[in-house]
């Protein structure tokens, strides 16, 4: 295994930004196609009337909801990941952090659209703002969605500054090595970065507390996200056991999704030398360790269900098990645990491709998981005469395609411009460790950090 | 601007650069070190005094949870309004804003904190070379007075590799 | 100040639907064409479930007259962010179309899916619209609707009584639902009256309250079928 | 400013609001001086009369300002008028004591219908291709006249022919009237479910020629053959009413109420015993309850009296009618025979019913006569809790006219002459239409439309395009209900005499008539002028009711009744239709005949069944909107026809929810989407009538299938009345489901099953 020198890692990381192949344009041109296709669609929906969507009576959420919440889930990736790992420094972080951290900022973006997409008038969502109306009427702070704006904007506030906070001292790098505008524009952003002794530890004492405060936010924002669910007194909703297991779900489809990111940026940016089997080994077995813990919570989940055995609930139960959401909930758990188990479990397929294979897999899983919560208990809610199905409709799918190919093209975009991999983390992280060089007197020791 | 610098190659020479100047007669504060990557490994690279950082963070948190709490007891009985038999003033909803605020005041503490504490450029700290950005160690004097500029300029040829630069 | 109720006699409930068709032309409710209807967009604000029994030939049936059930611990309320659905100082289960932002929280948070979206803006074949009654809002694309006990008919009787200097006498209310039944299956009435005649057939052996176990606390009884 | 120019100024400021909907307002405005009763913004009640069916409930219209687009002599514009915006039951009518029905509640939208024909208007094209131009109403009635009177010249007054869906009413009595001046047969009748059955045998049994009132609200135990009392049949909502009281009005008594029949109705879902019986062999089962009571002589064979002694074997105790017997007939179990007679006769007031189906058999009128007679016998005829007879005004005397013979049977509806004087439609010169469309309501293979086409000259009176108006070379469309003077004589639903009757509601919205004045109008132009009495219909009324007695102390009986909404009380001496026939020619008594039905059993394996939709009836009120998304009551189906299959056999032909059948008889084939449901026999398929329709508004028309096609020309031989109920058919699944199926609710069986 080689350790790439300082200039390498400049010269290979940089060399995205600095040249632009014509598979860059086709890139954009191809997902930013889907995004303005949904786009369409979204602005049909919003000039037709939401009718053209598939929802019915009594099935008022599906697609949109299931994408809001799997999108938050894959948010889960990076930040909540890369600041456990950075606490506990794990070494092996290092490349993979950033590219874990924008999938969070993106998924997050892309996730909080969908609240503002599923409206029926979309054109008024402000009045979730707490803003001081001129008739003095706030939001309800009681409802859930009001939460679901305080995290879900807490969250991408802080996401957003975990992630740009480090890459100030990779702005310089780029302002260094490159000419014309774009050194006056990265000249800007590096915000006068020189890289001083207390410029770097400050950063790194920021950092430190930006991961103890995002953790729980993370954490609180997929809770959040559950209570959506759990607050109403809908069968196989209004459960205590949604929390938990919507973070571990939101963490584990995370995982997933960065496993397949990190997958195609090292084919494409020809990161081979950055991220390595062992990054995708130990992010395998992170993977495999969410499975099990996934299973452990579906288990209870649906135990608790059955020996409770209420007639409302076991409605729901068996149109899962048994009857018309059978195939999709057993895909489900073959995407989720079955694939995860398998490849992850036994080491000779814990691959590259294994994983790659195992996360995609978990990918589809985990969007089932999230619509079969979702549908199957809205449509055989208690008073069977009332009972109802569903199928979504071409602006639906539009819209969800159009939002995993904008993940791609926000992603593509953000390799262009920016270092894809943390350039002097990796270069922190590469040289051996020798002991610490004494000081000349103990006074010269300042800046022990402050936990 | 007027510097007197050496780059250096690794950590181990730039220490030494540092503990030359040091021995020169520089206080740590009119030493400037400047790497592409932090030194924590090395002495030089703590030197920092220490910050408020955490208290600040900590006041924010407090802050934030001060806004979250106001916040959502003004609007809640700026007009009563029932809603399913709760309370007007219910305290386990309350407590996720006011936990997400808490979070966000400490977020935007801290990052305040970093901005104004080591991103606002300070006058006449504006030395630099590009070639630190390909990882050398830039260790210098800036705005040295006119006679210790030869014996800084000694003390940073002394280690090893080292290359010493002036800018007038 | 009265908290209004309603008493469901399932005895007398025979499916005709007549306050299905009752409630569409007091409450501007919209039809939706059968396109729609069939693509699950019909909107009843009462509907009559019917639930089959048995196997041929020892087959049962039984009638229920559903509309929202104007629950005290109402679970659509708290939900919406807006505060467009609350409840009312008469116990009513309000819900304030124009601050509706159309999330439909309310309507998956309702255990009796009394509650029902517009998906496109209601529109009326002229001259059907002069039918509408100027007494209740058109809804617009976007918002959740639903029974409301009729409350412009509570209001202009309370309104009604003020003026004559007297208390609203039981029965004088009747929303449109009650007004139509033929067989008086449904009874409107003041359930903090003792007296009143929807609280007291509430109080009935035969009484009781639909998916109570929600803990929704609904203001609409229901009296069993005997036999 | 002149006169012109301030009309032009207020009207434009007036209606400022409804500007942006009107074209070019400008050059159309025109300001009608409002109704005089109209405060803006505040609602008026006014009595009305329920026109939908024959039921005759009274209304009360809430009434408020609105602003319409009418036409007002030839212009059109933006108007304020009185518009109706509710109908609701009146609370004092003595039939429908303030409830109305689904359909009534919809009713409203015929005068608001989208489709209404809004002037008189001429053929241009093709017969049945519905292209029409507008003609004046002067030029119409001339054309009118001209014909009339080509045939009064031609000596040919019986080629004059009138079709109409008959019932007591003033209006008929001023078509009776018309025609016998005018020198022509009486008005052809056509109801698909009609009576007649029924009526014959109250007639045969008890001498009257009506149908029943059933005092549900005094009896304790109701058995009804067939009878949908709750739904469609007679007065559904004086029934529903009485039902309720039945039920639960009586503090400590309940009546139990159990239901024989083979599809089960939406009355019988509510019975607390359903039983289904053999088609066509209900009649044996009332039998088999008589025989268990005379046999446990709980009650005397005399006690039925004269309904008794016309049943074949009654003297002799019914003695074929054994419960093992009557189990091998009808398929009820002796034991349950047993029991049930044992209720029907220890459960004082007990009452029987017979209508629907069971009638609709070529032994209709056994059945009928039986289910009387096991009335009779537990003595149930006049008395609380059983059986009365509405006393009925004769209308034609009131009038002092002279009319139709009091009570005699009405004539079957022929489509070729018969006797001189039999009404007709396929052989007439000149063909009036009001309300009937045996168009879509006949059997195909009876050919009416080819019968009509053969009549040079047909004049329609409808408000719609149907099936029948479409074939009209006039229309001379009526005004709405809520538009002119409408009456109604109850023939059930009070046990006193009623007369509703309401002055218009509020003014029409385009160039209608009245067809009754239409008709005065008509017989004042003749050549040989017909002198009837009245210049307008209101008169005509006004003069009825003058001869009845006042029911207040401070008005007139005219007066009153229009206050009102109708008239009741006792029939004064004289004016009352014959209480009672003279026993019929002593026929030999009637006895069980198997019913006989179209299709041989094993090539048609399965009864066909169609019945009055709870939302259309025959289909004359397939064009509402609100109707069409009225939730079937039993299926849930909204805009869709369908046909109900029990699972069992479904199962055993490969048939799924939703399905696409054909059904085929020997005389025609429908396909429609199918329903499982428990509630009907394995060996019956069962179709709602009311859609399919070929042309009938935007939102009939193409929409669903219409099971009446596919009818055999069957009757019952005494009354000639369409037995409906005897075809059989084949059933045959042709596809998968297509989405012609709408249901509101997610299925049938919704019961949650158990799976362990």
């Amino acid at each position: 295994m080689s350790h790439p020198t300082g200039v390498r890692i400049n010269n290979d990381l940089l060399r995205p930004l600095l040249l632009t192949s014509w598979r860059f344009y086709l890139l954009v041109a191809f997902f930013g196609g889907f995004v303005v296709a949904g786009g369409i669609a979204w602005g049909s929906q919003i000039y037709y009337g939401f009718g053209i969507a598939g929802l019915k009576w009594p099935i008022y959420w599906a697609f949109y909801v299931t994408n809001f919440v799997f999108w938050i889930g894959i948010s889960h990736a990076g930040t909540l990941i890369s600041a456990i790992l950075r606490l506990v420094n794990a070494g092996w972080r290092r490349p993979v952090t950033r590219c874990a951290e924008v999938i969070t900022v993106f998924a997050l973006m892309i996730g909080a659209m969908f609240p503002i997409i599923h409206l029926g008038r979309p054109w008024l969502a402000f009045w979730l703002f707490p803003y001081p109306s001129d008739r003095l009427i706030w939001p309800n702070f009681r409802s859930p969605l009001v939460w679901d704006f305080f995290a879900i904007n807490t969250y991408l506030t802080g996401s957003i500054l975990f992630l740009l906070l480090p890459m100030i001292p990779d702005f310089a790098v780029v302002r260094d090595k490159s000419t014309g505008l774009r050194r006056r524009i990265y000249r800007i952003v590096a915000l006068g970065w020189r890289g001083t002794p207390k410029q770097w530890h400050r950063l790194e004492s920021a950092m430190q507390i930006m991961a103890i405060a995002i953790i729980p936010v993370a954490v609180s924002v997929h809770t959040i996200v559950s209570f959506d669910f759990s607050m109403a007194p809908i069968p196989m909703w209004n459960t205590t056991i949604f929390g938990p297991y919507f973070v571990a779900g939101a963490i584990f489809s995370g995982i997933a999704g960065l496993l397949i990111a990190m997958a195609v940026l090292r084919k494409f940016l020809h990161l081979e030398d950055y991220l390595h089997p062992v990054h995708f080994e130990n992010l395998g077995k992170l993977l495999l360790v969410m499975a099990l813990l996934w299973g452990y919570f579906v288990f209870n989940e649906r135990l608790v269900t059955y020996y409770g055995n209420g007639p409302a609930e076991m409605t729901v139960f068996w149109q899962t098990q048994r009857r018309s959401f059978a195939p999709l909930y057993w895909t489900m758990v073959f995407g989720n645990f079955v694939l995860p188990l398998v490849l992850m479990g036994i080491r000779r397929f814990r691959t590259i491709t294994g994983c790659v294979i195992a996360s995609l897999g978990v990918v589809v899983g985990m969007w089932l998981e999230r619509f079969l919560i979702i549908v199957p208990s809205l449509g055989n809610k208690y008073l069977p005469y009332s009972f109802g199905s569903y199928s979504p409709q071409p602006a639906e799918i539009v819209v969800t395609v159009a939002t995993f190919a904008a993940m791609a093209l926000l992603y593509v975009l953000f390799a262009k411009f920016i270092p894809i991999i943390s350039i002097w983390e990796l270069k922190a992280g590469e040289h051996p460790s020798p002991v610490l060089i004494p000081p000349a007197t103990e006074e010269h020791r300042l800046g022990e950090l402050h936990l | 601007m007027k510097a007197v610098y050496g780059l250096y190659p690794d950590g181990l020479s730039a220490q030494d650069a540092v503990n030359r100047l040091r021995a020169a007669g520089l206080a740590d504060r009119d030493i400037t070190v400047i790497s592409s990557q932090p030194m924590e490994d090395y002495e030089f690279g703590h030197m920092d005094k220490s910050t408020w950082m955490w208290w600040l963070a900590c006041l924010g948190g407090l802050v934030g949870m001060s806004f979250g709490l106001v916040l959502s007891w003004y609007t809640a009985t700026a007009w009563p309004m029932n809603t399913g038999g709760l309370p007007t003033f219910a305290w386990w909803p309350k407590l996720i804003i006011i936990f997400e605020l808490t979070m966000l005041g400490a977020i935007f503490a801290t990052v305040a904190t970093l901005v104004v504490s080591a991103l606002i450029p300070r006058k006449g700290q504006s030395l630099y070379d590009p070639e630190v950005s390909d990882g050398r160690i830039l260790v210098g004097v800036e705005n040295p007075a006119d006679e210790a500029v030869a014996t800084l300029e000694t003390a940073l040829r002394a280690p090893a590799g080292a290359q010493v630069k002036q800018t007038p | 100040m009265p908290r209004w109720g309603m008493a469901a006699d399932l005895d007398r409930c025979n499916g005709c639907g007549a306050c299905v068709v009752a409630c569409h032309a007091e409450n501007n409710i919209s039809t939706v064409g059968p396109e729609e209807a069939a693509r699950g967009r019909a909107k009843h604000w009462l509907r009559v479930e019917r639930y089959w029994e048995g196997d041929f030939p020892d087959v049962r049936v039984t009638f229920r007259p559903v509309l929202c059930q104007h629950c005290d611990n109402a679970p659509c309320e708290p939900v919406c962010p807006t505060y467009a659905s609350h409840h009312t100082e008469e116990g009513l289960n309000a819900q304030v179309y124009n601050r509706c932002i159309g999330t439909r929280y309310c309507a998956n948070a309702c255990p009796y899916n009394a509650r029902f979206f517009d998906f496109f803006n209601p529109s009326w074949d002229k001259p059907l619209h002069l039918q509408l009654n100027p007494d209740v809002s058109l809804r617009m694309v976007g918002v959740v609707e639903k029974c409301t006990f009729c409350v412009q008919r509570i209001n202009g009787a309370q309104v009604q009584a003020k003026a004559e200097g007297r208390g609203v006498r039981d029965g004088e209310i009747q929303p449109a639902c009650a007004q139509s039944c033929p067989s008086r299956a449904l009874v409107f009435g003041d359930l903090d009256d003792p007296e009143s005649q929807a609280s007291r057939l509430s109080r009935s052996p035969r009484g009781s309250h639909l998916l109570e176990d929600t803990g929704s606390r609904p203001k609409v009884a229901y009296l069993a079928r005997q036999a | 400013m002149d006169r012109r120019s301030f009309i032009k100024l207020t009207a434009v400021t007036g209606t400022s609001a409804a500007l942006a909907s009107c074209g070019v307002p400008e050059n159309q405005l025109i300001r009608f001086v409002p109704d005089e009763d109209i405060v803006p913004g505040v609602a008026v009640w006014k009595p009305g009369v329920c026109p939908l069916c024959a039921a005759g409930c009274g209304l009360t219209v809430r009434v408020m300002d609105a602003d319409a687009d009418v036409a007002r002599n030839g212009q059109l514009g933006v108007v304020r008028i009185a518009a109706a915006k509710k109908l609701e039951g009146a609370p004092n009518h003595p039939v429908n004591r303030g409830g109305l029905c689904a359909r009534g509640q919809a009713a409203i939208q015929v005068t608001y219908h989208p489709d209404r024909i809004t002037q008189p208007l001429k053929r241009a094209g093709e017969r049945g291709d519905g292209r029409y131009e507008a003609i004046s109403w002067d030029d119409a009635l001339a054309d009118v006249v001209s014909r009339l009177d080509g045939l009064e010249e031609a000596g040919n007054q019986r080629a004059l022919a009138f079709l109409s869906r008959g019932g007591a009413s003033h209006r008929a009595v001023l078509i009776e009237q018309f025609l016998a001046r005018f020198g022509a047969p009486p008005p052809a009748v056509y109801e698909l479910f009609g009576d007649e059955v029924l009526r014959r045998a109250n007639a045969t049994s008890f001498g009257r020629e009506q149908l029943p009132t059933i005092d549900l609200a005094n009896a304790m135990f109701v058995l009804s053959f067939g009878a949908d009392f709750l739904g469609t049949w007679n007065s559904p909502v004086a029934q529903a009413a009485a039902y309720g009281v039945m039920r639960q009005g009586r503090p400590g008594i309940r009546g139990g109420f159990v239901q024989v029949e083979s599809r089960m109705s939406q009355t019988g879902a509510s019975a607390d015993e359903w039983v289904p019986a053999r088609p066509g062999t209900e009649g044996v089962l009332a039998l088999g309850l008589a025989h268990v009571i005379m046999a446990a002589a709980l009650r005397p064979a005399s006690a039925a009296g004269r309904a008794g002694a016309l049943v074949d074997g009654w003297s002799d105790g019914l003695r074929s009618y054994t419960p093992e017997q009557v189990e091998k007939i009808t398929g009820v179990a002796a034991a349950r025979v047993v029991r049930l007679a044992r209720q029907f006769a220890e459960m004082r007031p007990s009452v029987a019913v017979v209508a629907g189906p069971p009638l609709a058999h070529t032994n209709g009128l056994f059945t009928a006569v039986a289910v009387n007679a096991l009335n009779a016998l537990v003595g149930s005829i006049e008395q609380p809790g059983g059986v009365f007879f509405t006393p009925q005004v004769d209308l034609a005397a009131a009038l002092k006219m002279s009319g139709r013979a009091a009570g005699a049977p009405a004539p079957p509806f022929r489509l070729q002459r018969e006797g001189a004087d039999d009404p007709h439609i396929g052989d007439a010169q000149v063909l009036l239409v009001d309300g009937a469309n045996p168009v879509f309501t006949a059997p195909r293979v009876w050919g009416v439309d080819q019968a009509l086409a053969k009549v040079p000259y047909i004049v329609s009176f409808g408000s719609f395009l149907d099936e029948m108006a479409v074939l009209a070379d006039l229309i001379l469309p009526d005004h709405s209900f809520l538009e002119a003077w409408r009456e109604a004589v109850p023939e059930s639903g009070a046990t006193v005499a009623v007369a509703s009757v309401a002055p218009p509601v509020m003014r029409p919205l385009y160039q209608t008539r009245s067809t009754p004045d239409v008709l005065l109008e008509v017989g004042r132009r003749l050549r040989r002028p017909l002198n009837l009495p009245w210049q307008t219909f209101d008169q005509m009324l006004a003069a009825a009711f003058a001869a009845l007695p006042s029911a207040s102390p401070d008005a007139d009986a005219w007066t009153d009744a229009q206050a009102k909404g109708a008239w009741s009380g006792p029939v004064p001496p004289g004016l009352g239709r014959a209480a009672s026939l003279p026993a019929p020619p002593a026929a030999r008594p009637i006895a069980f005949e198997e019913p006989r039905f179209d299709g041989d059993a094993g090539q048609f394996p399965f009864h066909f069944l169609p019945y009055p939709s709870s939302a259309f009836l025959d289909g004359s009120l397939a064009h509402l909107p609100w109707l069409q998304e009225m939730p079937d009551p039993l299926t849930s189906a909204m805009w869709s026809s369908w046909v109900e299959i029990n699972p069992a056999a479904a199962e055993r032909l490969g048939i799924g929810q939703g399905d696409v059948l054909e059904i085929a008889s020997a005389h025609g084939s429908i396909r429609a989407a199918a329903v499982l449901t428990p509630g009907i026999a394995p060996d019956m398929v069962a179709m709602p009538v009311g859609q399919g329709h070929r042309t009938f508004t935007r939102y009939a028309s193409g929409r669903g299938a219409n099971p009446v096609e596919a009818l055999a020309p069957m009757t019952e031989p005494a009354t000639g009345a369409l037995a409906w109920a005897a075809t059989r058919v084949r059933v045959s699944r042709v596809g998968p489901p297509d989405g012609r199926l709408v249901l509101f609710a997610g299925g049938m069986r919704e019961h949650v099953e158990e799976h362990r």
